[in-house]
C-alpha cells in the first residue's frame, strides 16, 4: 500500500528555504500533521513545512509519491538523499534539487536551477524546461561529481554540465554553457543543442554527444565517422523513457574524436552529422 | 557620427587608482571612470564630436562616456571598473561568483550634439 | 612637531610595500616618500573627505548607530556581511565572529 | 605600480645580481601597456581565449600532438609558432614565475581558468621550479581569505545560516546573494561596493537595510541607513595585512582619527547584538 | 498407451544438469546476424566431443540495438566449461563477424530471483583485445565494452546470464525404414523449432547415432546404442528392435527447464506419430541411475492436447 | 581553589604510578594540601593524568591554512555549530583554528606544539593560535634550509663561525618567538629549489656549498650553545624513502652525543628491499635509540584513512604528487624554506601504507624507555590527532593490535616485525608518551607533571576495557584549574599561554640582532624591510617566556 502526499505551495517566500526534508524517504508513514512540522530552513531560520504548504495525504496504490504544487524556484535542496519513491515538482525548484540522490524518480516540471542532481548516485531526474548550472557536478573541492542514475532534461542547462561526473547520464535536449563535461571522469552526456566553449576539456574517459559541431580544443584527436551500435541502444534506452534524441534516431552517424589528450586521451566527444 | 560594435572590458587604471584616493566625488574620479579607451582606428572612425562623448550600451544599460585614443586592439574598449562600468555589467555569474567583467559585447555610439547641449543642461 | 615614520606599509594593494617614510606634523600627514601614486594619494588623502556617522540620512550619536545596525542585523533572516577587503585581519576576525553570531554569510572581493 | 621595482622584473636577487639583465620577461596581454613595452617578449593576445592559451602551453610542455594547428595558425591572436616558443622558454627556465591578475578570472572561463594555470604550472615543475603567485588587488583581500580559511575553512562565500559554516561561491556570494535578493539586510565594511558590483546588484543592496563602515565619502555613504566612520586601516588603525604572496605585515597607526577602527566598530555591534540577543531570550 | 495408433513405450527419457545461456547476436542486417549466429552456434552437437551444444533459436523480436539479431542457445557441462567455451566461441566466431554486437540474451523465461540465476564474465575478459583502447558504457544497468576493430567497433555486454538447465531430453522413433524414420523425426524438428527456450543441438535436430554408456574398449566412456542398431539386432542380446523395424531416429533436446523439454517433447512426439511407418516411439535411458530428471512420455503426453500441461 | 579527591593518579615524573591521591589546583597550579574549602570533584573509580602534551602537530598558519583552502572537501561533512561558549568550525584532517582546540582539548591534551614555521610566516602562526583556545602553543622555527645560516657556514674560523651562528640562530627564534630549532630535509629544501635533486648528507648545496652535516652538526651545537629547553628539532633528509635507514643511522652517528628529537621517525626508519619495496628498519632504528639516551623521537604513526600531508619538505611532497596524482601546492618561502601540500589516503590494502603503519608501531614497541618516545601522527601528516585514542588501543591491547594486523595486506608480515612483537603498553607508559615525556623533551618543567608549581592541567579518565573509549571521551578535562571539557563538552574557551624560548646570552626577546653583514644582506635580498620582520608582541598576549640557561 503506497501513499500520495500533496504539498501545495501557500505561497512564495521571499527568501530562499532549504527543504531537504522533502523527500520521499523522510515524509513516509507520516500523518499530516508530522510532516507539517517537519523543519525546513529560511535563511537563519528553522521553520516548519507547514508555514509554506498545506499538506493533504491519501493511501494509493505503488510507491510513495509525493507531489509539491507551486513554484517552488525558491525552495533548495528538495529531494536530497531520496532514495525511492516518486517526487513531482509542478513547478520550478531551486538549488540543489536531488543532490546527492540514490534512487527513486523526480520529476520536475519547470525550471532547475544550479546543482542539479549534484553527487547524484542513483535514480531518475527529469525536467521538462531548463536547468542551471553544475548539473550532476562536483561540489569544489570534490574529484568525483554524479556517480550513477539519469538526468533528463527537455530544455537547456547552464555552464559545467556533468563536470567530473563518475558515472551515470544527462541528456541535455537543448543547449548548454561552457566546460560541458569538464574534467569528466567516465559516463555519458547528451548536448541536442549548441554547447559553449571548450566542452570535455580534461576529460579522462566518458562520452560527450553533440549535437551541434562546437570548437575543440586542439587536444581532441578526429578518428572517423562512423555510427557507434552503443548510440542505438542510448536511443532505445531513452525514448523507452519518453525521451526521444536527435531526429533520424537510432542510424545517426557522428565524428568521433578522441580527447583529452593531456588525460590520457580516453574519452570521446561524437558529433552527430545531419546528413 | 558613427557608431559600432565591440567588446567592452573593464580594467583598473594606475589614474583611476591615484585619483579614486583623492575622493571618489573629485571630478578627477569622475572623469576617469568615465573615460573610455580606444583605438586610434576606431576612436577616428565615431567621428566624435568636440567633447568626445558616447553613448555606450550593453544587454544591461547604456552610459555616456568619454572617448580617447590610445594604442590598442581594434574593436576592444576599455573602461576603468567603477559606478559608471557598473551601469553595463549584467549579475549572471553562470554560478562561479563573477560576473562578466571583461568581454562584454557593446554598441557605442557619439553622441549627436544637441543631445550634448541637453546633457549640459541637466548638469 | 613632526615624527617621521620609518618603513611604513602601505596600505593600498596586495604588494604591501613596507619602505614608506612618512612625515607627520600635528597628527597630519605631510609627506609621503617611496611609494607610488596610488600609495601616495591614499596617505595623503587619508584625513580628508571624511565621512560622517549617518542614520537613516542624518547625523547621529555612536550609541545610536551601534544599536541600528545592531537592530538591523538580529531582525535579519538572511543578513550579508561583505567587503573585509582593505582592514586588518583583526578587524576580519571580529566580521567573522559577528556573522556567525547573527548567523549569516560573510563573503569578500575575492568572490568575484 | 611598484611590483616590477620591488619584486619582479627589475629588483635584484642574490641569485639575480643583474636584476632585469638576469630575467626573461614575457608579457601576455590584451593591449599594449608600460609593462608589456619593458618586456622581452610581449604577446597580444584576443579576450577570452585564456583557456585555450593555457591548454595550449600545456599541451606543449606535455609534448603531445595539437590537432589542427600549423606554425602560423592563430590561438588567442597570437601565432602557434610563438607559443611554442614560449612554451620551450618555460621549460628551459631555471626558475619561473607566473603572475596573474584578475583578468585571468573575469574572463570567460573564470576560475576553471586559473585552474588550468595551475595544472601547467604544476606540470612545468616536472623539468624546473615554477611558481604562480596571484596578483591581489586591495591591500588585504589575501589576509580576509586567509582569516576566514582559518575561521571557518574557507576562504570566502561562508554561509553560517545552519551555525556552521557552509562554502558556495555562485550560491554564498555577493553578487549572486544580491542577483537572487537572498540577502535582507547588509553591513558593509571597507569596500565600496558602489564601484564594485554591477547596478543593479547595487540597486537591490540600498532597497535592504545596510550598514557601512567607511572612512571617505563616497557613493555608498550617501545612501547606506547606518553609516558609520571609521580609520583607515594602515594610517588611523594598526593591524595585520597578508600580502599577495602570504607574508603577513604589521601595519602601525600612524596618525589619530577621531572615529573608531574598523575592529572597534565591529566590536561595539557585536556587543550590541549580544545585548538585544540576550534580551531575547530573557524574554 | 498409442498416438494416432502409434505405440508409446511407457519408459521415460533421462535428462542431466547443465548450464545453459543465451546470447543475442546483431548486425548491420538478417544475413550477418545469421553469419555470425551459425559461427558461434557452429560444431556445437554434444558436450561429449564439442564442450558445449549449441542451436540457434531463431531471430530475436527486439534488439537491444534494435538491429537484426539472433538468439542463440548454449548448454555445457559445468560453470567454468560454459564461461570458457563462451569467451572462445563469441571471440572467434562473433567479434570475427563483420558489423555484429553480442548480448546476453536473458532467460526470462526463469523468474529473476531464481537461485538457479548467476552471472559470468564475458565483455570484462574480451576487452583486453582492445589492447588499452577499450572502452566500457553502461546504458541502464548494464555495463558493454566496445572493442576497437577494423569496421568500427566490437560491443559485447559485460556480464552474461546463465542458467542451472537441462539437456539429454529425448525420445527415438522407430520405423519401418530410413525415408519414415526420417521423415517422422523432420516434422518433429518442425514442430518442436517453434518453440523457445529449446534446442535440438544435432544435425538438423536429429542424431542417428545415439549412445549408450561404456564400451568394450576401456578408452572409451560412450559408444554405439547397439540395442537401437537394426544391422545388428540379430547378433545384440535384448535389442529393443523387432523384426518389423529397419531404421530409429533419435532427436535430443535441451532446455532451460524442465518443463520446457517437456513441452518440446510432447510436441515432438505428436508430430512425429503423424508419418506412416513409424512404429514406436520410445526414450533412452541409463534406469534412472545417471540423470537427475525423468521425462516419463505417458506423463508428458497425458496433458492432453499440448503435452505439459497436467 | 580547585581540589579533585579520590583519583588514582599517574604522575611518572613524581614516581606517582597508579595510587590514589588527592590534587590541589590554585592560581592555575597545582599547589600542596590545603585545608581551605573549594570546589571539589570526586574523581573516585577514576584515572587522572596530567594535560597531554603533543610535541610535534601542524596546527596554524601558511602552509596548515593553504591545505584548509586547497581542500574544501575535507570540510564539507565534518562540521560543529556554534555554542553558547564555543565558536563553529569545520575540518576533518585540517580542522579551523578553534575546532582544532576544541578537540585537542576534548582528548585531554592542553599543550601543543606547531611544528614548522618559516620566521618570515611566524606572524601568521602567532595570528592563528590566538584562534586555537584552550591550548597551550608553542611554534619551532624552520632553519634548516635558511639561506643565511648557509652563509654563516661558510665561515673558515670556527670559533667565529660558532659566534654568528648563536647570534643569527637567537636572533631567528627571538623574531619569530619560537620555541625551538627545526630541521626539515636539510639543504634539499634548498637543493630543490634549483631542480638539483635529492641530497645526502655530504652533498654540497647551493648558492654556498654546505653539506646537510654542516648544517645538522653546527645547528645541535648552537642549540647546545643556547640552553635552548627543547633539542634540535629533526626531520632528517629521505623523508618517505624506501631505505633511508642508512641516512637516518648515519644522521644519528653524526650528532651522537648532541640532544636531538627525531620526529615522525616512522617515515625514517624505511630498509628497502632488493627489489626498491618498503621493509621495516624499525629495529635497527630501535637499537640505536635504545644505546643513545641523549636522542629523543616521536613516532609519526600512521593511521588508515584521509590525510592531508604538508611539510617545508617541498621535494618530498613532489615526489608524493607524482606518485599518487593528488592534488598538489608548493610554497617557496623567500631566503628560508619552501612547503608543500599533497592531500592522500591511507589503505590498509596497499602494502606500503600496512608496512609503513606497522613500522610506527613496531617503533613504539622496540623503543624500551618510554620517556625516549613520544606518541604522535605527526599531525595531519600520517594521521589526525583526533586518532591518537586508537593507537592507545593498538599500544595498550595485543589483541586488539593483532586483529588488525589480520586486515592488513597480506603480504605486510614479510615485510614487517610487528606481528612478533608482544609488549603491552601499562597505563604509566602511556602518560609518558603522551605528557610526561614530551615535557620533559621539551623542557617544560611546568608541563606534564601534577606535582606542586606544575600548570593546573590534568584530564579524568573513567576506565574502560576498550581504551580507545577511555581516552577518547575524558570526563573532566581541566585547564590552569578551569573546568574546559566535562563530559565531551567544551564548558568555556579561552586562550591558553604561547610558549616563547629566551635563548641564552639574549637579556629578552628584544635583545637580539643580525650582524652588520648579514643585515645588508637582508636588506638587499628580503622582499620586506628589517623592521618589520621580528613578530611583534601584539601577537602573544598570554606569551610565557622560558628562559634558558
Amino acid at each position: 500500500m503506497g501513499e500520495l502526499i500533496h504539498l501545495t505551495l501557500k505561497a512564495e517566500p521571499a527568501l530562499p528555504v532549504e527543504a531537504e526534508s522533502i523527500t520521499p524517504d523522510n515524509l513516509r508513514g507520516k500523518n499530516e500533521e508530522k510532516i507539517k512540522n517537519l523543519p525546513v530552513w529560511c535563511g537563519n531560520a528553522q521553520e516548519k513545512i507547514g508555514d509554506y504548504f498545506e499538506v493533504e495525504k491519501e493511501q494509493s496504490a505503488g510507491e510513495t509519491r509525493v507531489v509539491l504544487t507551486g513554484e517552488c524556484a525558491q525552495f533548495k535542496r528538495i529531494g536530497q538523499g531520496m532514495s525511492f519513491g516518486e517526487l513531482v515538482i509542478e513547478g520550478a525548484a531551486g538549488f540543489h534539487t536531488g543532490a546527492l540522490m540514490r534512487g527513486g524518480s523526480l520529476q520536475i516540471k519547470g525550471d532547475a536551477a544550479d546543482w542539479l542532481g549534484a553527487h547524484m548516485e542513483g535514480g531518475r531526474i527529469t525536467v521538462a524546461g531548463n536547468a542551471g548550472h553544475f548539473v550532476g557536478a562536483a561540489y569544489r573541492g570534490k574529484t568525483q561529481g554524479m556517480s550513477g542514475g539519469m538526468i533528463l532534461i527537455e530544455g537547456n542547462a547552464g555552464q559545467m554540465t556533468g563536470s567530473r561526473m563518475r558515472r551515470g547520464l544527462i541528456a541535455v535536449k537543448g543547449n548548454c554553457g561552457d566546460a560541458l563535461g569538464f574534467k569528466l571522469l567516465a559516463g555519458t552526456i547528451f548536448a541536442g543543442g549548441r554547447t559553449g566553449r571548450h566542452p570535455g576539456a580534461n576529460m579522462l574517459r566518458g562520452t560527450i554527444i553533440l549535437g551541434e559541431q562546437p570548437e575543440l580544443l586542439s587536444s581532441f584527436y578526429y578518428n572517423c565517422t562512423y555510427q557507434p551500435v552503443f548510440w542505438n541502444m542510448l536511443y532505445a534506452e531513452l525514448a523507452g523513457c519518453g525521451f526521444f534524441l536527435l531526429p533520424g534516431g537510432q542510424d545517426a552517424s557522428f565524428k568521433r574524436y578522441s580527447g583529452d589528450a593531456l588525460n590520457g586521451g580516453k574519452g570521446e566527444i561524437l558529433v552527430w552529422q545531419s546528413t | 557620427m558613427g557608431s559600432m560594435e565591440g567588446i567592452l572590458i573593464t580594467v583598473r587604471t594606475s589614474k583611476q587608482g591615484a585619483a579614486m584616493e583623492k575622493g571618489k566625488f573629485s571630478e578627477e574620479y569622475r572623469r576617469e571612470i568615465a573615460s573610455l579607451t580606444l583605438n586610434p582606428d576606431d576612436f577616428a572612425r565615431l567621428q566624435l564630436g568636440e567633447e568626445k562623448r558616447a553613448l555606450l550600451k550593453s544587454s544591461a544599460g547604456e552610459v555616456e562616456v568619454i572617448c580617447r585614443a590610445a594604442e590598442g586592439p581594434q574593436g576592444i574598449f576599455f573602461l576603468p571598473l567603477g559606478a559608471v562600468a557598473n551601469e553595463l555589467l549584467d549579475e549572471e555569474t553562470h554560478g562561479t561568483g563573477v560576473p562578466d567583467f571583461k568581454g562584454i559585447p557593446v554598441r557605442i555610439a557619439a553622441i549627436a550634439q544637441d543631445k550634448e547641449e541637453n546633457y549640459d543642461d541637466h548638469s | 612637531m613632526t615624527i617621521i615614520h620609518e618603513d611604513v606599509v602601505c596600505a593600498f594593494c596586495g604588494c604591501l610595500c613596507d619602505d614608506l617614510k612618512v612625515e607627520v606634523e600635528d597628527n597630519k600627514i605631510t609627506k609621503v616618500n617611496n611609494a607610488c601614486a596610488i600609495g601616495r594619494n591614499k596617505l595623503m588623502h587619508a584625513q580628508t573627505d571624511c565621512t560622517a556617522l549617518k542614520v537613516n540620512g542624518r547625523e547621529a550619536a555612536w550609541g545610536e548607530a551601534l544599536a541600528e545596525a545592531a537592530k538591523i542585523l538580529v531582525k535579519a533572516k538572511s543578513p550579508l556581511v561583505y567587503g573585509l577587503s582593505s582592514t586588518t585581519s583583526e578587524a576580519v576576525r571580529e566580521a567573522v565572529a559577528l556573522t556567525e553570531l547573527i548567523k549569516g554569510t560573510v563573503d569578500n572581493p575575492s568572490s568575484y | 605600480m611598484r611590483h616590477l621595482k620591488r619584486y619582479s622584473a627589475l629588483a635584484k636577487g642574490l641569485y639575480t645580481p643583474e636584476g632585469r639583465k638576469d630575467r626573461k620577461v614575457v608579457v601576455i596581454d590584451v593591449r599594449p601597456s608600460p609593462t608589456s613595452k619593458n618586456a622581452d617578449i610581449f604577446l597580444q593576445v584576443t579576450p577570452g581565449a585564456d583557456f585555450e592559451i593555457v591548454h595550449v602551453l600545456r599541451l606543449l610542455i606535455a609534448g603531445k600532438r595539437l590537432e589542427g594547428l600549423e606554425e602560423e595558425s592563430l590561438v588567442g591572436g597570437v601565432a602557434f609558432r610563438q607559443w611554442q616558443e614560449l612554451a620551450e622558454l618555460m621549460k628551459a627556465c631555471r626558475y619561473g614565475v607566473v603572475m596573474f591578475g584578475i583578468g585571468l578570472t573575469q574572463s570567460r572561463g573564470k576560475d576553471l581558468n586559473a585552474e588550468e594555470l595551475n595544472s601547467l604550472i604544476i606540470e612545468l615543475n616536472a623539468f624546473t621550479r615554477f611558481y604562480a603567485v596571484a596578483m591581489r588587488g586591495h591591500g588585504n583581500v589575501n589576509g580576509s581569505n586567509q582569516v576566514l580559511a582559518w575561521q571557518t575553512g574557507y576562504p570566502l562565500a561562508v554561509n553560517f545560516q545552519r551555525g556552521y559554516p557552509r562554502f558556495n561561491p555562485g550560491e554564498f556570494s555577493v553578487v549572486d546573494m544580491l542577483r537572487r535578493k537572498e540577502a535582507d539586510a547588509a553591513l558593509i565594511i571597507a569596500t565600496d561596493p558602489s564601484a564594485h558590483l554591477p547596478q543593479s546588484a547595487v540597486n537591490y543592496l540600498k532597497s535592504i537595510p545596510t550598514i557601512y563602515l567607511e572612512p571617505h565619502e563616497n557613493a555608498t555613504t550617501t545612501w547606506a541607513n547606518v553609516v558609520i566612520p571609521v580609520a583607515p586601516a594602515g594610517i588611523g588603525a594598526g593591524g595585520t595585512f597578508y600580502r599577495m604572496d602570504n607574508i603577513p605585515l604589521q601595519l602601525k597607526k600612524l596618525v589619530d582619527f577621531a572615529v573608531p577602527s574598523d575592529l572597534e566598530a565591529l566590536q561595539g555591534i557585536k556587543e550590541e547584538v549580544l545585548r538585544l540577543k540576550r534580551g531575547e531570550a530573557a524574554c | 498407451m498409442r498416438l494416432n495408433g502409434v505405440e508409446i513405450e511407457n519408459t521415460f527419457a533421462e535428462a542431466f544438469g547443465m548450464r545453459g545461456t543465451r546470447l543475442t547476436v546483431t548486425a548491420i542486417n538478417e544475413t550477418w546476424a545469421e553469419q555470425a549466429a551459425l559461427a558461434v552456434t557452429g560444431f556445437a552437437t554434444s558436450v561429449i566431443g564439442c564442450g558445449v551444444e549449441a542451436g540457434i533459436e531463431g531471430p530475436s523480436g527486439k534488439t537491444p540495438d534494435g538491429r537484426a539479431g539472433m538468439d542463440c542457445l548454449f548448454f555445457a557441462a559445468s560453470r567454468e566449461g560454459l564461461e570458457s567455451t563462451m569467451l572462445n566461441r563469441i571471440g572467434q566466431a562473433v567479434m570475427t563477424a563483420p558489423t555484429s554486437a553480442c548480448f546476453d540474451g536473458g532467460l526470462p523465461e526463469i523468474p529473476a530471483d531464481s537461485d538457479k540465476i548467476s552471472k559470468y564474465p564475458i565483455g570484462s575478459k574480451m576487452r583486453f583485445f582492445g589492447d588499452g583502447y577499450q572502452a566500457s558504457k553502461i546504458i541502464g544497468t548494464k555495463r558493454y565494452w566496445r572493442i576497437p576493430v577494423m569496421d568500427g567497433e566490437f560491443m559485447v555486454q559485460e556480464e552474461f546470464t546463465m542458467v542451472k538447465a537441462i539437456g539429454g531430453g529425448n525420445f527415438l522413433i522407430v520405423a519401418d525404414g530410413v525415408e519414415a524414420a526420417l521423415k517422422s523425426a523432420e516434422a518433429a524438428v518442425r514442430k518442436m523449432k517453434e518453440l523457445r527456450g529449446v534446442i535440438l543441438p544435432f544435425p538438423g535436430g536429429v542424431v542417428r547415432s545415439g549412445s549408450k554408456v561404456g564400451s568394450q574398449y576401456k578408452f572409451l566412456t560412450a559408444s554405439t546404442n547397439v540395442f537401437y542398431c537394426p544391422t545388428i539386432r540379430g547378433r545384440v542380446e535384448n535389442s529393443a528392435l523387432n523384426a518389423a523395424n529397419n531404421a530409429v531416429m533419435e532427436i535430443v533436446i535441451d532446455g532451460l527447464t524442465e518443463e520446457l523439454i517437456g513441452k518440446a517433447m510432447a510436441a515432438g512426439i505428436r508430430a512425429a506419430v503423424q508419418v506412416p511407418g513409424v512404429q514406436k516411439i520410445t526414450a533412452g535411458n541409463y534406469g534412472g541411475k545417471l540423470g537427475k530428471y525423468h521425462f516419463h512420455l505417458h506423463k508428458i503426453l497425458a496433458g492432453g492436447g499440448n503435452g505439459w500441461e497436467s | 581553589m580547585l581540589k579533585i579527591i579520590n583519583g588514582q593518579v599517574y604522575d611518572p615524573k613524581n614516581g606517582i604510578n597508579g595510587v590514589s591521591k588527592d590534587l590541589y589546583i590554585d592560581g592555575g597550579r597545582f599547589v600542596q594540601p590545603v585545608q581551605e574549602a573549594g570546589e571539589t570533584i570526586d574523581a573516585g573509580g577514576c584515572i587522572i593524568m596530567p594535560g597531554g602534551v603533543d610535541i610535534h602537530s601542524h596546527i596554524a598558519g601558511a602552509k596548515v591554512n593553504s591545505a584548509r583552502i586547497m581542500c574544501p572537501e575535507d570540510h564539507y561533512d565534518h562540521f560543529r555549530a556554534a555554542a553558547d561558549c564555543t565558536r563553529s568550525g569545520v575540518g576533518h584532517t585540517i580542522p579551523t583554528t578553534f575546532l582544532t582546540g576544541y578537540e585537542y582539548a576534548g582528548l585531554g591534551y592542553t599543550t601543543v606544539f606547531e611544528a614548522a614555521v618559516p620566521p618570515l610566516e611566524a606572524r601568521h602562526a602567532h595570528e592563528e593560535l590566538e584562534d586555537t583556545p584552550l591550548v597551550d602553543t608553542g611554534i619551532y622555527t624552520l632553519m634548516g634550509n635558511n639561506t643565511m645560516i648557509m652563509k654563516a657556514l661558510q665561515e673558515k674560523d670556527a670559533a667565529k663561525r660558532r659566534e654568528t651562528l648563536r647570534s643569527l640562530v637567537s636572533w631567528l627564534l627571538a623574531s619569530s618567538k619560537g620555541y625551538a630549532i627545526k630541521v626539515v630535509n636539510p639543504g634539499g629544501v634548498e637543493s630543490w629549489k634549483w631542480s638539483a635533486g635529492t641530497v645526502d648528507l655530504d652533498t654540497p648545496v647551493q648558492p654556498f656549498g654546505i653539506s646537510s652535516r654542516q648544517i645538522l652538526t653546527a645547528l645541535a651545537e648552537t642549540n647546545e650553545d643556547l640552553k635552548l629547553p627543547h633539542a634540535l628539532h629533526l626531520h632528517t633528509n629521505h623523508l618517505g624513502d624506501p631505505g633511508n635507514v642508512r641516512t637516518t643511522l648515519e644522521t644519528m652517528k653524526t650528532l651522537t652525543g648532541h640532544r636531538v628529537h627525531f620526529t615522525h621517525l616512522q617515515f625514517h626508519s624505511y630498509g628497502i628491499t632488493p627489489k626498491g619495496g618498503l621493509k621495516s628498519a624499525a629495529p635497527e632504528i630501535a637499537e640505536f635509540m635504545n644505546a643513545h639516551p641523549e636522542f629523543t623521537c616521536d613516532a609519526g604513526q600512521i593511521v588508515f584513512g584521509p590525510v592531508t600531508t604538508m611539510t617545508a619538505d617541498s621535494p618530498m611532497q613532489f615526489h608524493l604528487h607524482e606518485t599518487t596524482g593528488n592534488k598538489w601546492g608548493s610554497f617557496d618561502v623567500e631566503m628560508e624554506t619552501g612547503s608543500g601540500i599533497v592531500p592522500l589516503r591511507y589503505r590498509p590494502s596497499v602494502l606500503f601504507n600496512a608496512s609503513q603503519w606497522c613500522i610506527g608501531l613496531e617503533l613504539l614497541l622496540l623503543i624500551k624507555n618510554p620517556w625516549q618516545i613520544v606518541l604522535t601522527t605527526d599531525h595531519p601528516n600520517a594521521g589526525p590527532f583526533t586518532a591518537y585514542p586508537q593507537i592507545i588501543r593498538l599500544l595498550m591491547d595485543a589483541d586488539y593490535r593483532n586483529s588488525v594486523i589480520e586486515t592488513l595486506h597480506p603480504k605486510v608480515g614479510h615485510y614487517t616485525h610487528l606481528k612478533d612483537l608482544k609488549r603491552e603498553y601499562t597505563l604509566e607508559e602511556i602518560a609518558i608518551i603522551t605528557r610526561s615525556g614530551p615535557a620533559k623533551a621539551l623542557g617544560l618543567s611546568n608541563k606534564g607533571h601534577l606535582g606542586p608549581g606544575a600548570d593546573g592541567d590534568l584530564v579524568i579518565y573513567q576506565p574502560h576495557k576498550d581504551k580507545e573509549k577511555m581516552f577518547a571521551s575524558p570526563v573532566y578535562v581541566i585547564k590552569d584549574g578551569r573546568i574546559i571539557v566535562r563530559d565531551g563538552i567544551a564548558r568555556q574557551s579561552f586562550g591558553g599561554k604561547r610558549l616563547v624560548a629566551l635563548p641564552y646570552g639574549l637579556k629578552d626577546l628584544a635583545d637580539g640582532s643580525l650582524s652588520q653583514e648579514l643585515a645588508q644582506d637582508f636588506a638587499d635580498y628580503y622582499s620586506i624591510s628589517l623592521r618589520n620582520f621580528a613578530v611583534q608582541y601584539d601577537y602573544l598576549p598570554r606569551m610565557e617566556v622560558i628562559s634558558c640557561g
